[in-house]
C-alpha cells in the first residue's frame, strides 16, 4: 500500500478519530478537546493540500475495502471532490473555532463536538466517495451525524425539528438507496468517472433509467432542499448558531447538491443524460427553487429563516449548473458549490454573532448593527451582495457563467429571465438590511437588547465572519489566479466534456 | 477422528454440572465454561474453514444406527455467534443478579441452554433434534421463569406450552420420515427425499413446528409476553439465539435436506408472512410502552425480514446469486443477533438504573448512562439497517435480489419496514437524549455497561467493515451437510 | 386338563368383576360400592391369578404372581379404609 | 404391513391432533396440560406402531427406545409446567 | 390380510383409548379429567405390552400413568381462576376447530398409511440386531438407549436436569402431608423397600431382559412419592451436597465413560471393546439414581426447605 492508497483514509480519520475521543472526554476537559478539535483539523488541512498537489499532478489516489461480492468501499480523489473536500476542510477549521468561541460553557460540549467531527468525517467521505454505493454510505452517515446536532439543545421544539428532519432525510435516504441499487443491479459497480459510465453499457432500458434517475434525484434533492422536498430545512433552524453554519454551507444542503452534480456528470454523463431528455425537468425543478425559495425569504423577518429561505435558493444554481448541457454552465454550477458556501458560512457567523451580542433575532431589530459590531457587519454585507451577485464578489461569477451556460444552450430564453428575477429578488430581500444596519440608528438601547449582552465580540467569532469574507471577495477579484476555484471549475469542466 | 464436535456441547453441559455442585463460585464457573466453549466454537469454526465441513460418528456407530454430529460453515458461524453473546449476556448476568442464590439458580440453567443450542446446531439426527429442541425449551422457560414475578411465569408457562407444542409436530413429522424412510439421518434423509405426500406431510408438520418456534407472522403472539418478561441477560439470548435455532433448523431443511421436497408455493407463502411479520412488528414496536416490548416487538419484525429472503432464494438459480442471497441471509442473522441482544442488554441496564424501563420517561438517559445509550444508538443503527452495520449490507442485497427476480413487491415492504425500525429507535434516542428533571438514575459499572457495547460494536463494525469475511466463509460451504466424506 | 381348569378359573374371575363392576355403579353409597369392589375384585383376582398359575405351570412364575396377588389386597385393602374413613368423616360434616 | 400397524398408527393420529386442540382451546393450563401429554402419546402410539412387526417377529427396538426418552421428556415437560402453575397460583395475591 | 380376533380386540383397544382421551379432555371438571388421564395411561401400557413393547409397558405404568399421574393429582390443589371461566368457545368456532383437528389427523394417517405400506422393510431393525453382539447387552432396547443412541440419552437426562433444576429454582416445596393413620404408614413401611429391591432388580435385569435405569428409576421415584405420602419431610432426604451429586450423576457418568474412549483415539461414546456391559451397567446405576432424585424433587414440588437458607447462609460468609 503507497502514501497514496493510505491518503483519503487519513483524510477521513484525521476528523473521525478525534470526535470519538472527544465522545470520551468529561465536560470539564475543556483544553483537551480544543486541542483535538483543532489539531485535527489542522492535521486535515495539510493532508488535504497534499491531496491538491497530488490530483494537480494527476496521480491515482484512492483506497479500496471489499465490503461484499461486487461492492467496493473506494475513496477515490479527483478533481470535483478536491474541491468540495477543501471546501469543507477550510470551512470545518473555521466553524471549529467560531463554534468554540459560540458554545463557551454551554452543557453537554463533549456530545456537540463529537457529532460535530462525525459530520465534517460523513461529508468528506462523500466527498472522497469513489462509487455511489461509497456515497450512499456516508450520505446516510451524514443523516445519523446531524440528527444530534439538531437536537442538541433538547427542547422540544429542538427535538421536533430534529424529527421532521430526520423523517425528510430518511425517506430521502430510502429512495436513493433503492435507485442506487437497481442501477448497481443492471450497471454493476458504479464507480464515478468524468463523462459518466452508463453512456457505455449497452442494453439499458431509458424507461428503467428514467425511474431511477427520479429516484436518484428525489433522495438527493431531499437534502439539497429542492422544492418540494426543502421543508425539513426551515424547521432545523432551531440548531446552533455553528450547525446552521455547517449544514447550510457545507455539510448537509451542499452534500445533496454534491450528489446532483456527481450522478449527473460521473454516473450519468452529462451528455448521456440530456440525451435521455433527464436534464429539463431537472432544470425546471431547480428553476422553480430558486425563484421559491427568494419569494419566501422575502417574507421573513426572522434573520436566520430568512438565510434558510435565501439557501434553498441559492444551492439550486448548483443544480441548475448540472441541468445544463454545456462547459460553462458546468463551471458555473460546480464554483458556485464553493462560492455559495463560503458566502453563505459567513452569513450565519455574522447572524450568531448578532444574537450572541446584541440578542438580535429579526430582521426588524438591526437598525444601526452597523455602528455597534462594524466587522461582522462589513464581513455580513460582503456575503449579501455577492449573494446578490454584485462583481466583484464571487457570487457573480457563479451568476454569470450559468447565464452564458444557458445561452451557449440554447435556453436562454427561460434561464435568464429566472436568474434575473432570483437576483432582483436576493437584491429586495438583502438590501434593506443592509439599510438598517448602516443608515438607520438604533431605536433601542443596545444594552437593554436581548438578555446576556457583551457589546464586544470575542475574537473567536468576529474572526471567522471576516476571513470567510475576505476568501468569498478574493475568490472574485483573483478568480483568474492559479488553484482558485474558478480554475478547478474549468479543469473539472473539461475533464468532463473531453470524449 | 474429530472429536473436537463434542466440545462445544460437552463444555457447557460439564461446567453447568460443576455450577450445580458448587453455588458459591457459580459465576467464575460459568464465566470459564463459557470461555472455554467460545475457544472451542472458535477452533471448530477455524478448522471448517480450513478442512470443510466435518463429521462425528457417535459412538462408532454407522450414521442411523449410531447419531452424527456435523459442522459445516453454516453450523459453525452460528455457534461461534452464540458462544459470543452468551458469554457477553453471561458477564453482564453476574451484575444484574445482586443475590448469589440467584446466580446459583442461573448458571446451571444458563449453561445447559448453551449445551441444547450447541447440539442443535451440530446435531445430525432428526431425532437427536427432537431432544434438543425440548432442552432448548425446557432451560429456556425455566430461565425465564427466574425471579418468579407473575408476569413472568405466566409468559413462561404459556411459552412452555406452545414451545411443547411446536415440538410434537416437529416430533409427528419425524414420526412420519422414520415410517416412510426408515432412518433418522440427515445425510442419508438428503439423498432419499423425494417429492411425494409422505415427505410433504412430514416437513409441513415439521416447518409449521419450527415456525411456531420461530415465532413467525401470526404464530408470534407467544413471543413478546415471553420476551419482555424475562430476565434482561435472558431475554437477550431468547431472542438472539433461542428463536435463531429454529431458524437455522428451518434453513437446514428448506435449502439442503428437503431440497427437491419444498415448493415454490410453500416459499411464497413463508416470504408473504415474513412481510406482515416486518409491518406488523415494526408498527407494534413502534406503539410500544415499554423499552422491552419495543425490542420484543422488534424481534418479530427481524425475524420476518430473515423470511423474504426464501422466496427470492426460491427463484435465484444455483449459483453466484443464489450464494450472495443465502450470505446476506446470513449476514443478517448474525448482525440481529449480536444487535438485539445488546439491544436487551441495554434495555436491562436502564431498566436497573432508572428503575423502569418505559420510553416516555427516558429523559436525562444520555447524559446519566452515555455509553448505554452510545449502545442503544448502535444498536439501532444496526436494526434499521443504515451504514455501518451489516444489516445494510443484508438489506442491500434483499433489494438487489428482489429487483434482480423481479419479485418488486417485497421492495415497498422492506422500505417502509426499515422506516418504521428508523421511527421506533429514534423514537428512543429523543427521549433519551431530552433534558429531564429530576430523573434519578443509579450509575452502571463497566461490569453491566461495556458487554452490551462491545455487542453492538461487532453487530456495526464489524459486520459492517468484516462483512465481506461472512461471504467468503459461509457461502463456498454453507449448507454441506451433504458433501461431508 | 390344568388348561382347562385354569381357564375356568379365569372365567370365574371374569364374573366376579362383573359383579364388582356393577356394584360400584349401581350401589347407593360409597361404602356399600367400596365393600362390592373390594370383595368382589379380590376375589376375581385370587381366581385370576390361581388360573394363571396353572396354566403357566411354572414355580417361579406362580410365586410371582401370588406375590403381585398379596400386594394388591394388601393396597386395596387400605386404599378401602382410607376412602372408607374420608366418606365417614364427609357423612359427619354434612 | 398389517393391520394392526394401521389400527393404531390412525389411533395415534387422531389422538395428537385430539389434543393439539385442546391444548389451543382450552381455557384451564391444567386441561392445557393434559392435552400436550395426550397429544404426545398419540405420535408415541404410532412410533411403536411403526415398530410393530406381528406377533412372531420381534419389534424394532429404535422406536421403542426413542418412545422410552420421549416418555421421560413428556413428564419432565409436564412437571415443570406444573410447578410453574403453582407458583402462578401463589403469585397471584402479589 | 385376513381379519383376525387380534385386530378386533386393537380395534377395541384403540377405540376404548379414544374414548378415555375425549372425555378426559372435553370435560370441565379437571379432577374427573385427570382420573381419566391415568385411566388412559394404564391402557396405554396395556396397548405397548400388545405390541409387544414390555420395556414401554413398563415405562408407561410406573412414569406415564404413575408419576405424571401423582403430580397431577397433586397439582388439583391449587386452584386456577381460569377455571371459572367456561373453557369452552362458541359452538361455531368449536365445531371449526373439530373440523380441523380432523383433517390434521386425516393428513397425518394418510402419510402415515402410505408410509407403513410402501416401506415395509424392517427399517433400522435390522441394524440394530446385527450388532446386538457388539453393543455389550443382549435387551436390544437397552442397546439403543445406551450405545447405538447414547447421545439422546444423555441430552435426555439433560432434559430431565434442566425441568428439576426449573423447579427448583420456583420456590420452595409444597408442605409435607400430616402423618397419616397407622395402615397407611404400615403399607409405607413395607412397601417402600420393596420397590427399592424391585428398582434394583429391574435396573440389572435391564441389560438382557425388559427394564432398566428409567423404569427402575421411576420405581425409585414412587417409593419417594410413598415415603411423602407417609409424611416425610425433606430433612429426611439425603443432604443437599449429596443431592446435587446425586442429579449430576447420571450425567457426570455418561460424560465420563464417553470421553474415556476418546483418549483411545475412538469417537466419543464409544465403549472400548470388553467394557460395554461393565460400562452401561455403571451408567444405567447413576443415570437411575439421578432419575430417581429427579422425579422425586418433582413431587415435592419445590426446592426442599432449607436448601435456600443454606445458599444465603453461604452469601453472608
Amino acid at each position: 500500500m503507497s502514501f497514496n492508497s493510505w491518503l483519503p483514509v487519513l483524510i477521513v480519520m484525521s476528523s473521525l478519530v478525534p470526535g470519538l475521543v472527544i465522545f470520551l472526554l468529561r465536560e470539564e476537559n475543556h483544553l483537551l478537546r480544543t486541542l483535538l478539535n483543532l489539531f485535527g483539523a489542522v492535521i486535515k488541512l495539510l493532508l488535504v493540500g497534499v491531496l491538491i498537489w497530488g490530483v494537480f499532478h494527476a496521480q491515482v489516489i484512492e483506497t479500496r475495502w471489499t465490503l461484499a461480492p461486487g461492492l467496493d468501499l473506494v475513496l477515490h480523489a479527483d478533481a470535483l471532490s478536491v474541491l468540495f473536500v477543501t471546501l469543507s476542510t477550510l470551512l470545518w477549521l473555521l466553524t471549529t473555532i467560531y463554534a468554540i468561541g459560540y458554545l463557551e460553557n454551554a452543557p453537554h460540549r463533549s456530545r456537540f463536538f463529537g457529532f460535530f467531527s462525525l459530520c465534517v468525517t460523513a461529508t468528506v467521505g462523500l466527498a472522497l466517495a469513489g462509487n455511489l454505493f461509497t456515497f450512499v454510505i456516508f450520505y446516510e452517515m451524514l443523516t445519523l451525524a446531524t440528527y444530534p446536532l439538531i437536537a442538541h439543545k433538547g427542547s422540544p421544539e429542538a427535538l421536533r425539528g430534529a424529527r421532521i428532519y430526520l423523517a425528510y432525510t430518511l425517506s430521502g435516504g430510502i429512495l436513493l438507496l433503492i435507485g442506487t441499487i437497481w442501477l448497481w443491479n443492471i450497471a454493476g459497480p458504479l464507480e464515478f468517472a468524468q463523462g459518466g459510465i452508463l453512456g457505455s453499457i449497452e442494453g439499458l432500458d431509458p424507461i428503467v433509467l428514467g425511474i431511477i434517475f427520479l429516484l436518484l434525484m428525489t433522495g438527493l434533492g431531499v437534502k439539497a432542499a429542492l422544492v418540494p422536498l426543502h421543508g425539513w430545512l426551515p424547521q432545523a433552524m432551531v440548531a446552533p448558531a455553528p450547525v446552521s453554519a455547517l449544514l447550510h454551507a457545507v455539510a448537509v444542503v451542499k452534500a445533496g447538491a454534491f450528489g446532483i452534480v456527481r450522478v449527473v456528470y460521473d454516473v450519468y454523463g452529462i451528455e448521456f443524460a440530456a440525451s435521455l431528455g433527464l436534464l429539463t425537468p431537472l432544470a425546471i425543478a431547480a428553476g422553480i427553487t430558486i425563484v421559491y425559495g427568494s419569494l419566501k425569504a422575502l417574507s421573513q423577518d426572522h434573520l436566520k429563516k430568512r438565510l434558510a429561505w435565501s439557501t434553498v435558493s441559492q444551492v439550486s444554481y448548483i443544480a441548475l449548473g448540472a441541468a445544463i448541457l454545456g462547459p460553462l454552465a458546468t463551471i458555473g454550477g460546480v464554483v458556485h458549490l464553493v462560492h455559495q458556501g463560503l458566502m453563505k458560512i459567513t452569513l450565519f457567523f455574522a447572524a450568531g454573532n448578532y444574537a450572541e451580542t446584541l440578542g438580535i433575532h429579526k430582521v426588524s431589530e438591526m437598525n444601526g448593527v452597523g455602528r455597534q459590531m462594524p466587522g461582522t457587519t462589513l464581513a455580513f454585507t460582503i456575503g449579501a451582495l455577492g449573494m446578490i451577485g454584485l462583481p466583484p464578489v464571487a457570487g457573480f461569477i457563479s451568476k454569470w457563467y450559468l447565464g452564458l451556460g444557458a445561452v451557449e444552450a440554447g435556453i436562454a430564453a427561460w434561464i435568464l429571465p429566472i436568474l434575473i428575477a432570483s437576483s432582483l429578488l436576493n437584491a429586495a430581500y438583502f438590501l434593506p438590511i443592509l439599510y438598517r444596519a448602516w443608515f438607520l440608528r438604533a431605536e433601542h438601547k443596545p444594552l437593554v437588547a436581548g438578555n446576556r449582552v457583551k457589546t464586544v465580540t470575542p475574537p473567536a467569532l468576529l474572526w471567522p465572519p471576516i476571513i470567510t469574507a475576505s476568501l468569498a471577495l478574493a475568490a472574485g477579484l483573483f478568480a483568474a489566479a492559479p488553484y482558485s476555484p474558478l480554475e478547478w471549475a474549468q479543469l473539472i469542466a473539461e475533464r468532463e466534456y473531453k470524449q | 477422528m474429530n472429536n473436537l464436535l463434542t466440545l462445544p456441547v460437552m463444555i457447557p453441559l460439564g461446567f453447568s454440572l460443576l455450577a450445580l455442585l458448587w453455588p458459591r463460585r457459580a459465576s467464575s464457573i460459568g464465566i470459564l465454561g463459557l470461555l472455554a466453549t467460545l475457544l472451542a466454537s472458535a477452533w471448530l469454526a477455524w478448522r471448517v474453514a480450513g478442512s470443510g465441513p466435518m463429521l462425528l460418528a457417535l459412538g462408532g456407530w454407522e450414521p442411523g444406527l449410531g447419531i452424527a454430529l456435523h459442522a459445516d460453515a453454516l453450523s459453525s458461524t452460528l455457534l461461534l455467534m452464540s458462544s459470543v453473546v452468551a458469554l457477553a449476556a453471561g458477564t453482564y448476568s453476574t451484575g444484574y443478579f445482586r443475590e448469589r442464590s440467584d446466580r446459583a439458580r442461573f448458571w446451571p440453567l444458563w449453561l445447559l441452554l448453551m449445551t441444547a443450542l450447541h447440539a442443535l446446531f451440530l446435531s445430525g439426527d432428526l431425532f437427536n433434534l427432537y431432544v434438543t429442541l425440548e432442552l432448548i425449551g425446557l432451560s429456556a422457560v425455566a430461565l425465564a421463569a427466574l425471579g418468579g414475578k407473575r408476569k413472568a411465569v405466566e409468559a413462561a408457562l404459556r411459552y412452555l406450552i406452545l414451545g411443547l407444542l411446536g415440538s410434537l409436530l416437529f416430533l409427528a413429522g419425524v414420526a412420519l420420515i422414520y415410517a416412510g424412510y426408515g432412518t433418522l439421518d440427515l445425510m442419508q434423509l438428503r439423498n432419499m427425499l423425494a417429492p411425494e405426500p409422505v415427505a410433504w406431510i412430514a416437513l409441513t408438520l415439521m416447518i409449521s413446528g419450527l415456525l411456531l418456534k420461530s415465532a413467525l407472522f401470526p404464530l408470534h403472539f407467544w413471543l413478546p409476553p415471553a420476551h419482555a418478561n424475562a430476565p434482561a441477560p435472558v431475554s437477550a439470548v431468547l431472542s438472539a439465539l433461542v428463536v435463531k435455532a429454529a431458524l437455522y433448523l428451518l434453513l437446514r431443511f428448506w435449502l439442503d435436506i428437503f431440497d427437491d421436497v419444498v415448493t415454490t408455493f410453500a416459499a411464497w407463502l413463508l416470504g408473504s408472512l415474513g412481510a406482515m411479520a416486518v409491518l406488523w412488528g415494526s408498527w407494534k414496536a413502534l406503539r410500544a410502552v415499554r423499552l422491552k416490548l419495543l425490542a420484543a416487538y422488534s424481534t418479530v419484525a427481524q425475524l420476518g425480514y430473515l423470511f423474504l429472503f426464501f422466496p427470492l432464494l426460491a427463484a435465484l438459480p444455483v449459483g453466484a446469486a443464489r450464494d450472495t442471497a443465502l450470505g446476506a441471509l446470513i449476514l443478517m442473522a448474525l448482525t440481529h443477533g449480536f444487535a438485539k441482544s445488546a439491544l436487551f442488554l441495554a434495555t436491562g441496564v436502564i431498566q436497573q438504573k432508572a428503575g423502569h424501563d418505559r420510553i416516555e420517561e427516558l429523559g436525562g438517559a444520555a447524559r446519566a448512562l452515555p455509553v448505554t445509550v452510545f449502545t442503544l444508538a448502535l444498536a439501532g443503527v444496526a436494526l434499521i439497517g443504515l451504514p455501518p452495520s451489516g444489516t445494510f449490507q443484508a438489506k442491500w442485497q434483499l433489494f438487489s435480489a428482489a429487483i434482480a427476480t423481479g419479485q418488486w413487491l417485497w421492495i415497498p415492504v422492506i422500505a417502509t419496514g426499515s422506516l418504521l425500525a428508523a421511527a421506533y429507535v429514534f423514537r428512543i434516542l429523543g427521549y433519551a437524549f431530552a433534558s429531564a428533571e429530576g430523573v434519578k438514575y443509579r450509575i452502571a459499572d463497566g461490569r453491566e455497561e461495556l458487554p452490551a457495547l462491545i455487542l453492538a460494536i461487532l453487530a456495526t463494525v464489524l459486520l459492517g467493515f468484516g462483512s465481506i469475511w461472512v461471504w467468503e466463509f459461509v457461502t463456498p460451504g454453507a449448507l454441506a451437510v451433504g458433501e461431508v466424506p | 386338563m390344568t388348561e382347562l381348569l385354569g381357564s375356568l378359573f379365569i372365567l370365574a374371575s371374569l364374573a366376579f368383576f362383573a359383579a364388582g363392576s356393577i356394584g360400584l355403579l349401581r350401589l347407593p353409597d360409597v361404602h356399600a360400592r367400596l365393600h362390592a369392589l373390594t370383595k368382589a375384585d379380590n376375589l376375581g383376582l385370587g381366581l385370576l391369578v390361581a388360573g394363571a398359575c396353572l396354566i403357566g405351570g411354572h414355580l417361579l412364575l406362580a410365586l410371582k404372581l401370588l406375590l403381585v396377588w398379596l400386594l394388591v389386597m394388601f393396597a386395596s385393602a387400605i386404599a378401602a379404609n382410607l376412602i372408607a374413613r374420608h366418606a365417614m368423616k364427609d357423612g359427619e360434616e354434612s | 404391513m398389517m393391520l394392526t400397524q394401521l389400527i393404531f398408527g390412525i389411533a395415534g393420529g387422531l389422538l395428537f391432533a385430539m389434543g393439539l386442540r385442546s391444548a389451543l382451546i382450552r381455557e384451564s393450563l391444567l386441561a392445557r396440560i393434559l392435552a400436550v401429554n395426550v397429544s404426545g402419546a398419540g405420535i408415541f402410539l404410532a412410533f411403536v406402531a411403526i415398530a410393530y412387526r406381528g406377533l412372531e417377529e420381534t419389534p424394532d427396538p429404535v422406536p421403542h427406545a426413542l418412545v422410552l426418552t420421549g416418555i421421560v421428556v413428556a413428564v419432565s415437560a409436564t412437571a415443570l409446567a406444573l410447578a410453574l402453575r403453582r407458583r402462578l397460583e401463589e403469585a397471584d395475591d402479589e | 390380510m385376513e381379519i383376525t380376533l387380534w385386530h378386533l380386540l386393537d380395534s377395541l383397544l384403540a377405540i376404548l383409548l379414544l374414548g378415555l382421551a375425549w372425555s378426559a379432555l372435553s370435560g370441565t371438571d379437571l379432577k374427573r379429567g385427570v382420573v381419566l388421564f391415568m385411566a388412559f395411561g394404564l391402557l396405554l401400557s396395556l396397548i405397548w405390552a400388545r405390541l409387544r413393547a414390555p420395556d414401554l409397558a413398563l415405562a408407561e405404568a410406573a412414569i406415564g400413568a404413575g408419576l405424571s399421574g401423582a403430580l397431577l393429582l397433586l397439582a388439583l390443589r391449587d386452584r386456577e381462576k381460569s377455571e371459572n371461566k367456561a373453557g369452552q368457545p362458541m359452538s361455531l368456532l368449536r365445531l371449526a376447530t373439530v373440523l380441523l383437528m380432523l383433517l390434521l389427523a386425516a393428513s397425518f394417517a394418510l402419510a402415515y398409511v402410505t408410509a407403513v405400506t410402501s416401506n415395509t422393510g424392517g427399517r433400522l431393525a435390522g441394524l440394530a440386531f446385527g450388532n446386538l453382539e457388539q453393543s455389550g447387552v443382549s435387551n436390544p432396547v437397552t442397546a439403543v438407549l445406551l450405545n447405538f443412541r447414547a447421545y439422546d440419552t444423555l441430552l435426555e437426562l439433560a432434559v430431565l436436569l434442566a425441568a428439576t433444576l426449573g423447579i427448583l429454582a420456583l420456590g420452595s416445596e409444597r408442605r409435607p402431608f400430616r402423618r397419616p393413620g397407622v395402615l397407611l404408614g404400615a403399607l409405607v413401611t413395607w412397601i417402600s423397600p420393596l420397590l427399592v429391591i424391585v428398582a434394583g432388580y429391574l435396573l440389572w435385569t435391564g441389560a438382557h431382559a425388559p427394564g432398566g435405569a428409567f423404569q427402575a428409576g421411576a420405581l425409585l421415584a414412587a417409593a419417594i412419592v410413598m415415603l411423602r405420602l407417609g409424611g416425610m419431610t425433606s430433612e429426611q432426604l439425603p443432604h443437599q451436597l449429596l443431592q446435587g451429586w446425586l442429579l449430576a450423576g447420571g450425567i457426570a457418568a455418561f460424560m465420563l465413560a464417553g470421553y474415556l474412549a476418546t483418549f483411545h483415539d475412538l469417537a466419543f461414546l464409544q465403549y472400548p471393546a470388553g467394557w460395554a456391559g461393565l460400562l452401561i451397567l455403571l451408567i444405567e446405576s447413576a443415570a437411575m439414581l439421578s432419575i430417581a432424585l429427579s422425579l422425586g424433587l418433582a413431587y415435592l414440588g419445590g426446592s426442599p426447605s432449607g436448601w435456600d437458607e443454606r445458599s444465603s447462609r453461604g452469601k453472608r460468609s
